[in-house]
């Protein structure tokens, strides 16, 4: 049991780790903010997620000691994680940060357009 | 650790000072947050890292770190984020009407002759 | 176990120091902001295995209060990126 | 057990907390405020007749054993302390009652003296050296409060540095706190005045000693570290200020003369021989600011620092004379000292201004004023039989029985500055051709300011010819500072 | 208890004065306060018999009895002499004074309060036996005169004058009192009388030199004496009655008093002797050879008066040889001490007197200028005649009593010359030689005052007022003082058995038991032609031949420099010195920089921090028990260490929050680290508000700018926050080393359950051990929360107001 | 530049009652584990701020019309009180009383003086730490 239980818990912490320095990785190496933004927040997400997950079944199989505000956090992180880094991005490109020049395609763009244009700003 | 921790104060302690003696407000403001840091972490390194459980009961465990000191770093940390509070506030005060926010131009000493 | 714990909170530290490096860097405040997050992120998952090191559940409240913490930094942050403020006082006027 | 001793603490916090409702009503708030300083000043005066009669007064929260749970103390010193503070407070209120503003009264202002009252009070009383730093964390917000309060531009201008101080002090405060507790372990005064006695104060003690110094004449404002007091205290309004002047510095003074009584007994020829250097020089800036300045602020101002000195020079002798000197001095300066600020502020009332070549003949359309500030000015200077005279008597005495004649003599001099400083207020603006007036006085609002500055001079005149009422307080007051055991063995057996 | 009381009727007296003047507006307030001095003259006059038998009687009324002060009215024959002069001169200057100033024009009431007042300094200064209480009048008495002289305080001389005088008898007054506490250390008491008893003892203390030389400086600068006579001459900015009863009559003789009264203390000393003969014989050389530099009547008599002070100083201080002496060159000083008071009561008359001529003249006239006047004898006559005898007394000549006392001087200050000790014998010679020029110029001032005034051609129509005599009211008293000249030289015995040897045994009471021991018979002849007698025909040759060719050498004193003097001096200190050097020293530092402040202190705080540490030899480092240092725990703190270099150097705002926002954030793993969970709970939340607050106030907040800094500050910057971090990182290590004593919180952990019902020991401490830390800080919070409320919503800033 | 922000605060209110109720657990958790009053308090007010960020200070206020610089009032008076408790049981001012009580629901359960007083400080920090957001928020 107890040796079923710790390969459960490497496997999440192992792969959460994996995830993790990938998006570490991503964050240090990508060329335009967006794209760092994609991979801190999905990547990184998933990552803590899958390190929670071990931290947790390891309080709870082998410490015998159910802790719910682990299974909170992870859902908390759920939530949350996406929708930061979306806000983030889109603050962003309001503010004006300009995309990497390699960008395929700006949606964006043009709706932000029009929206300045139906409230008169220029 | 507690060699190499009185070090890493007495680098923040370096630091915030340098920072508020700068010109800029906001500079200043950073450098008292650093001070606080910097005093904190003192006062838990100066408790001695002895012990290999935080200081809360539960079964088998007796070796706790000394709760005091962290007591005490509580009080302080949260009577100098009242402090922090305060004169970030103020230094906006001070800048809407004096219309800087270098300190050289703080002197005022021609009122006082 | 053990090993595998220090050698997996020496990755993670090692994954902030990058993550250091970008919020360092730059270039713009946003890059900062993320790393940031990011790097909260990273420290949810080094307290949790460091809880796991020392045996101890009482740093699992810190968990949530990160993300929590973690996800009301960013709001702030992009919200002041965006409007330079981070507090309006009426949205609807 | 006996909780008496904490009421002069908490009833000005109680009321304090009723004050932040219904700030906008200014008789609910004046009303409040005056009730709750009398019933202050009440406890305190019973509290020194029960110190009188009982010594000194120990409280230890929560039932706790000694160094363990928090131990108020009081003893003479503080009892004394604490009734002057209140005293003075409500004459300050009193007096603040016309020249504060409506405006000022809406946001708190009384709220904050209350507060600066439970601060001052409480570091008066505090016989845990780590309360000590939360009540001077207390204080001093409070006065961070009260110093910017109207947000006028020399207020913030001002209040910026005046905090940045302060913060900085407050982390070195924090920082020696711990630097003490990490070498002898407690946080209890009495307990580690026992535990310094016992390993008989290695040469780490006499540095943290230093730093205690360093810390607390930081706000006290002694030698190498006064330049922020004169340009900080110009800002804030007149009540304010004679509030500060009476009562901020005096704080560190006490906390000094505490540490240095009480902790660091035990290696006198270096730290009490730096406070005695350092309390010289603090004299001698102190005349030369005085000297420096032609705004009326000022020169009072400077002689706060002045008297700083003269009462850390009394505590650095360590003898009886000497500490009771520097005990009768310290709350004869807070007196004359709040009483001197309330009277130049009507000279600035009046006159509209506070450059002393401005002004001039008020002596003919205000004699009661040229004779009050007349009055309080020999007073400061120590001309007896006014109030200045004993205190100085013995801190002369000490000196010299310490033998330490020449610097003693400077002290003797040093009264002769602060003699011209004050003349030369009295000579420039009561004497001479009429000077500036200003147009907006009304007899009323002059009267309302004038009657309670009055009333202070007239209870420093009686503090001076009545000392000898005051002696046998001051002498129970000397002796536990002269004999540290009082104090610890009162503390150590819990004193019921 | 009567007796005590009597010091302060005249202060009681002055609480009316307003009183008076302002409902009795028909009679002059002068007649109420007339009463004042005559009572006390009467009521001295009770203990005449009494002490002319050499008893003394005392009354005490206690003020601080634990400190042994006490007002003390000690009547001997000094005390009661001086009690009597200042009670008479007071009456008769009152009465002068009723005349001189005009009711309706001046504040009457102020005048007579401040002139009350003194009466009661003075009166205070020469009864009380206890050393502090004689303090206490000694300042009142330069308190009021400063009062006084500044009576007419619209004139700028007045204020200057005034402010001169107190400064310079106050500084006195102060070296005195460190003088008095000394000896009251030395003999455990405040008692003049007691210190007397004990006064061998007391000569072999270390510290009696000291405070002989504080003492005398009080007496010196309170009677005039070189270099402290300069606040006379200004003090004559005072209305005349003031001059002639202050500066003539009573207060600069406190200062005598004062010599004469702790002479028994002093005898012993070779430094009290050189001192007061010295310093009295210079003065009075001084004093008098100025004295016709001068062109103002009442400067010259400020001179005179400073000579003639001099003189009966040198006089106590020749009269103090009398106790190292035994046989028969002892009763050569006995006259010296018998010549002083003589000497003393007779300037009191005819100085008095002059001094009411020359307010006449001035009153009159409106002029005091000396150049102005001129031949006024014809129409004052009686002026003339006062002013003629009280000249002569002063010069020394028969038949007036300044020639009897003059001839005792001179016997005095022959004798030093015969004293072989303290080498005497050598330098003595000079003593008689300085007395005899100087009483050559006493003579030909006395003949300038006179004479430059009443005779001559006078160009009395270019006077200010119309001269004619001045009115009966105000001649009576400088007559009835002119008459005790006079009387004076006739009945010499009489008033030397009454008052003067019972103060003379004040003086020297070891050597008497009683009065009638002083066995001094005075005489105008001696019945032989004394040495004494040819040196008074040699003053009145010379000075006659001097005084008639003066027109010709009295540009001699224009060859005096006028920068080096002591006036210069005094003005320098007062104006140069405290005014503008310390305003512009302290501008050097008190720049209103709080950057410069803060170098300063902190610089100072760390020197003199580490300098402590190594002078206490109490650096230690010791690794013993440090925990192990941890890889994770080193990345950490490089992460740190980057975090806050970031901060120092960033260049944006942003960068500069977001790099303390993860100085925090690393603080609190740090609290992880060393097992705290609550401060990392705290630490992370605060951070977190704080961070959010930062960018709140953001937007009132401008953006970064490069600093330019000046190179020197730029080091001293660097040098401050380097002395810092070492000192924090110095004390860090060695007290860290030198843990002494266990820590008291094993206790909390035993008892946590237990005692306190709680599991987690940092939060009980909080909220139950020490609770009473969290009440206040929760209340700091909250100051903070409503002080920041206020800030934001309150603004009486006025729009254009200067920055 | 107006933008809609429908992700945001629909998000924040899911989130803000989250945190709510973990700021309470935290608060209650005080005194056995890490947390307490402060904590608690700290995180309740960063609940709200998010919620201020999310919308406007106007709309929060409408929702939660609370005046702080009164619960400020209410929370030292409640923690002073709780101190002052024993001073009229003529014991030394702060002594605290706590007992085991079996509830019904909850089991065995402490009840302590010293929540209370941990209220007072949730109270406090609570409306200090709001007071200041919104004053500078309202600030022009």
């Amino acid at each position: 049991m107890t040796i079923l239980a710790n390969i459960l818990v490497v496997f999440f912490i192992a792969a959460g780790l994996l995830f993790l320095v990938v998006a570490a990785i991503g964050v240090l190496r990508l060329p335009d903010l967006y794209t760092r933004a994609h991979a801190a927040s999905k990547s990184s997400t998933l990552g803590v997620m899958c390190i929670l997950l071990g931290v947790f079944f390891h309080f709870w199989l082998k410490e015998d000691h159910f802790n719910p505000t682990i299974l909170l956090g992870v859902l908390f992180l759920f939530i949350t994680g996406p929708v930061g880094a979306h806000i983030m991005s889109r603050s962003s490109y309001i503010a004006g940060v300009k995309p990497w020049s390699g960008t395929m395609r700006d949606e964006l763009k043009p709706e932000i357009e029009r929206m300045k244009k139906e409230q008169n700003i220029e | 650790m507690e060699i190499v921790m009185a070090f890493v104060c007495g680098f923040l302690f370096m630091a915030a000072i340098y920072l508020i003696l700068s010109r800029s407000l906001l500079r200043i403001i950073i450098g008292t947050g650093l001070l606080s840091h910097g005093a904190h972490l003192l006062i838990l390194t100066m408790g001695s890292f002895k012990g290999s459980a935080p200081p809360v009961l539960s079964d088998g465990v007796t070796d706790f770190v000394d709760p005091l000191p962290q007591a005490l770093i509580l009080t302080a940390i949260v009577i100098s984020f009242g402090v922090t509070a305060f004169i970030l506030v103020l230094a906006y005060r001070a800048y809407h009407e004096l219309k800087t926010d270098d300190m050289t131009l703080m002197k005022g000493s021609e009122d006082n002759e | 176990m053990t090993y595998f714990l220090w050698a997996a909170i020496i990755i993670v530290a090692l994954s902030i120091v990058a993550l250091v490096f970008r919020l360092v860097k730059g270039p713009n405040p946003s890059d900062r902001v993320v790393a940031l997050d990011t790097i909260g992120v990273a420290l949810i998952c080094l307290v949790g295995l460091f809880s796991m090191l020392i045996d101890t559940s009482f740093f699992l409240e810190i968990i949530l209060l990160l993300a929590v913490l973690s996800f009301i930094g960013t709001i702030a942050f992009s919200k002041f990126i965006e409007k330079g403020d981070i507090i309006t006082r009426d949205d609807s006027r | 057990m006996n909780n008496f001793l904490l009421f002069p603490i908490i009833i000005p916090f109680f009321f304090a907390m009723i004050l932040m409702f219904g700030r906008n009503n200014i008789a609910y708030q004046r009303i409040t405020t005056l009730f709750g300083l009398v019933l202050s000043i009440i406890c305190a005066a019973g509290l020194v007749s029960k110190v009188y009669e009982d010594g000194p007064q120990i409280v230890t929260f929560g039932n706790w054993p000694v160094p363990f749970g928090i131990t108020m103390v009081s003893d003479m010193v503080s009892a004394l302390l604490v009734l002057t503070t209140l005293i003075l407070a409500l004459f300050i209120v009193w007096y603040g009652f016309a020249s504060i503003g409506k405006e000022r009264e809406k946001f708190f202002y009384y709220s904050g003296i209350m507060f600066i009252l439970t601060g001052v009070n409480g570091a008066f009383t505090t016989g845990d050296i780590f309360n000590l730093f939360v009540f001077f964390e207390v204080l001093l917000m409070s006065s961070y409060l009260l110093i910017v309060l109207g947000g006028e531009k020399a207020q913030l201008r001002e209040s910026i540095k005046y905090i940045l101080v302060n913060v900085i002090s407050s982390a070195l405060f924090v920082i020696t706190v711990a630097y003490l507790y990490s070498v002898v372990g407690t946080l209890n005064m009495a307990d580690i005045s026992l535990k310094i006695a016992e390993i008989d104060q290695p040469g780490i003690l006499t540095v943290i000693a230093v730093l205690f110094l360093l810390v607390f004449g930081m706000k006290a404002a002694i030698f190498p570290i006064y330049f922020w007091l004169p340009s900080a205290y110009s800002a804030p309004p007149i009540p304010v200020l004679a509030l500060f002047g009476a009562l901020l510095t005096k704080v560190g003074v006490y906390s000094i003369t505490r540490t240095y009584t009480l902790f660091f007994t035990h290696d006198l020829s270096f730290t009490h021989e730096l406070l005695l250097i350092l309390s010289i020089l603090t004299i001698v800036a102190g005349c030369i600011g005085a000297l420096a300045h032609f705004d009326v602020k000022q020169i009072i101002i400077y002689n706060i620092v002045i008297a700083v000195g003269v009462i850390l020079f009394g505590v650095a002798q360590m003898n009886e004379a000497g500490l009771e000197g520097a005990v009768l001095y310290l709350i004869h300066d807070m007196i004359i000292k709040a009483a001197l600020f309330m009277l130049i502020g009507i000279v600035i009332y009046v006159t509209g201004t506070t450059n002393l070549r401005k002004m001039g003949g008020l002596m003919k359309t205000y004699p009661a004023l040229g004779w009050f500030y007349l009055i309080a000015a020999f007073g400061l200077v120590g001309v007896p039989p006014l109030s200045g005279f004993i205190g100085k008597l013995l801190i002369v005495r000490g000196g010299f029985e310490a033998a330490n004649t020449w610097t003693t003599i400077l002290v003797l001099a040093s009264s002769i500055i602060v003699l011209l400083s004050a003349m030369r207020i009295f000579i420039y603006a009561f004497w001479g051709e009429q000077g500036q007036l200003s147009s907006k006085v009304q007899k009323n609002k002059y009267n309302r300011l004038f009657i309670p500055t009055a009333l202070l001079v007239v209870l420093s005149i009686f503090y001076g010819i009545g000392t000898e009422w005051l002696m046998p307080f001051m002498g129970d007051a000397a002796k536990v500072l002269v004999d540290p055991s009082i104090y610890t063995n009162a503390v150590m057996k819990g004193g019921n | 208890m009567f007796q005590v009381l009597c010091i302060f009727i005249p202060l009681l007296a002055a609480l009316f004065m307003p009183f008076f003047f302002k409902k009795v507006s028909t009679i002059h307030t002068g007649w109420f306060v007339l009463v004042v001095p005559i009572f006390l003259v009467s009521y001295y006059a009770l203990f005449i018999p009494t002490v002319s038998k050499g008893d003394s009687v005392i009354a005490q009324l206690d003020w601080i009895p634990s400190l042994g002060i006490s007002f003390v009215s000690y009547l001997d024959g000094l005390s009661l002499l001086f009690s009597l002069l200042i009670s008479g001169i007071g009456a008769l200057v009152v009465l002068y004074s009723i005349f001189y100033l005009d009711r309706t024009k001046e504040q009457l009431h102020n005048f007579y309060i401040y002139l009350l007042m003194f009466m009661c300094a003075m009166l205070g200064v020469v009864q009380s036996d206890n050393m502090m209480t004689l303090y206490l009048f000694w300042e009142l008495t330069s308190i009021s005169s400063f009062l006084l002289i500044g009576y007419w305080n619209n004139r700028d001389k007045s204020r200057f004058g005034a402010l001169k005088s107190m400064m310079i008898t106050v500084a006195g007054g102060m070296m005195m009192l460190g003088g008095f506490v000394l000896l009251s250390i030395m003999g455990d008491t405040f008692s003049i009388r007691e210190l007397i008893s004990q006064a061998p003892e007391l000569s072999t203390n270390d510290l009696f030199v000291v405070a002989l030389v504080l003492i005398l400086l009080g007496a010196f600068t309170k009677s005039a004496q070189f270099p402290f006579y300069i606040w006379l001459p200004d003090a004559m900015e005072a209305p005349t009655p003031v001059s002639a009863y202050l500066h003539s009559a009573t207060m600069v003789k406190a200062g005598l008093y004062l010599v004469a009264r702790f002479t028994p203390i002093f005898a012993v000393s070779e430094i009290w002797i050189w001192l007061v003969t010295g310093i009295g014989l210079l003065t009075l050389f001084w004093g008098s050879f100025f004295a016709l530099k001068q062109r103002d009547l009442k400067g010259i008599l400020a001179f005179s008066t400073v000579s003639q002070l001099g003189l009966i100083m040198s006089l106590l201080g020749v009269g103090a040889i009398a106790f190292h002496v035994d046989g028969a060159q002892e009763t050569i000083f006995k006259y010296a001490a018998f010549a002083a008071i003589f000497h003393l009561i007779n300037h009191a008359t005819f100085k008095g007197s002059l001094f009411m001529i020359a307010g006449i003249v001035d009153h009159e006239t409106g002029t005091r200028d000396i150049r102005k006047l001129g031949g006024l004898m014809s129409i004052m006559p009686v002026s003339f005649t006062v002013a003629l005898i009280g000249s002569f007394s002063m010069a020394g000549l028969p038949p007036f009593n300044g020639f009897l006392s003059k001839e005792m001087f001179l016997t005095a200050v022959l004798s030093i010359t015969e004293f072989d000790l303290f080498n005497f014998s050598t330098w003595g010679v000079l003593f008689p030689i300085i007395a005899w020029i100087a009483s050559v110029f006493t003579f030909i001032y006395s003949f300038y005052f006179v004479f430059h005034t009443f005779t001559g051609k006078g160009k009395i129509d270019q006077l200010p007022h119309k001269p004619h005599e001045a009115p009966m009211g105000m001649l009576v008293s400088p007559v009835i003082l002119a008459g005790l000249v006079v009387a004076l030289f006739f009945i010499p015995n009489m008033i030397a058995d009454t008052f003067i040897k019972p103060a003379v045994m004040a003086v020297q009471p070891f050597l008497y038991s009683s009065p009638d021991q002083i066995d001094i018979h005075v005489a105008a002849w001696h019945g032989h032609i004394t040495t004494e007698l040819k040196m008074t025909a040699g003053i009145i040759v010379l000075g006659l031949a001097l005084f008639l060719t003066l027109s010709r050498w009295q540009k001699i004193y224009s060859l005096f420099p006028s920068k080096l003097t002591l006036n210069n001096l005094y003005d320098f200190i007062i104006y140069d010195l405290f005014d503008r050097w310390a305003g512009r020293l302290s501008g050097l530092y008190m720049t209103g920089s709080i950057r410069r402040y803060l170098s300063y202190m902190l610089g100072s705080i760390s020197i003199i921090v580490i300098a402590t540490l190594f002078m206490q030899d109490a650096f230690r480092m010791n690794f013993d028990g440090a925990s192990p240092i941890r890889i994770y725990q080193v990345i950490l703190i490089i992460v740190l260490v980057i975090g806050t270099i970031t901060t120092v150097f960033a260049k944006s705002r942003i960068t500069s929050i977001v790099a303390l926002g993860l100085v925090g954030y690393t603080v609190s793993l740090f609290f992880i680290m060393f097992n705290a969970p609550d401060l990392a709970l705290t630490q992370l939340v605060i951070e977190t508000i704080s961070v959010a607050l930062f960018l709140l106030a953001f937007y009132h907040l401008p953006k970064l700018k490069k600093e330019k800094e000046r190179t020197q500050f730029r080091f001293g910057r660097a040098f401050v926050s380097i002395a810092v971090g070492a000192m924090v990182t110095l004390v860090a290590l060695s007290a860290h080393s030198q843990k002494l004593i266990p820590s008291i919180s094993e206790y909390y952990k035993e008892t946590v359950y237990s005692l306190a019902g709680g599991g987690n020991i940092v939060n009980v401490i909080l909220v139950d051990y020490r609770g009473f830390d969290t009440l206040f800080e929760i209340a700091v919070l909250s100051i903070a929360g409503i002080a920041i409320f206020g800030m934001i919503k309150l603004r009486l800033s006025k729009k254009g107001e200067k920055l | 530049m107006k933008t809609n922000d429908v992700i945001i605060q629909f998000t924040a209110k899911i989130v803000f009652f989250m945190i709510f109720f973990y700021a309470v657990h935290i608060f209650f958790a005080g005194h056995y584990t890490p947390g307490g009053g402060f904590v608690g308090g700290l995180v309740t007010a960063s609940a709200i701020v998010l919620l201020i960020v999310a919308f406007d200070l106007k709309t929060v206020q409408t929702i939660l019309p609370i005046n702080y610089i009164y619960m400020v009032a209410i929370g030292l008076i409640l923690a002073l009180g709780t101190a002052a408790i024993s001073m009229f049981t003529g014991k030394p001012f702060f002594t605290h009383f706590f007992d085991y009580f079996n509830l019904p629901i909850l089991g065995k359960t402490s009840l302590h003086t010293a929540a209370l007083f941990d209220l007072g400080v949730y109270l406090v920090v609570v409306g200090v730490t709001m007071t200041i957001i919104q004053t500078i928020g309202e600030d022009e």
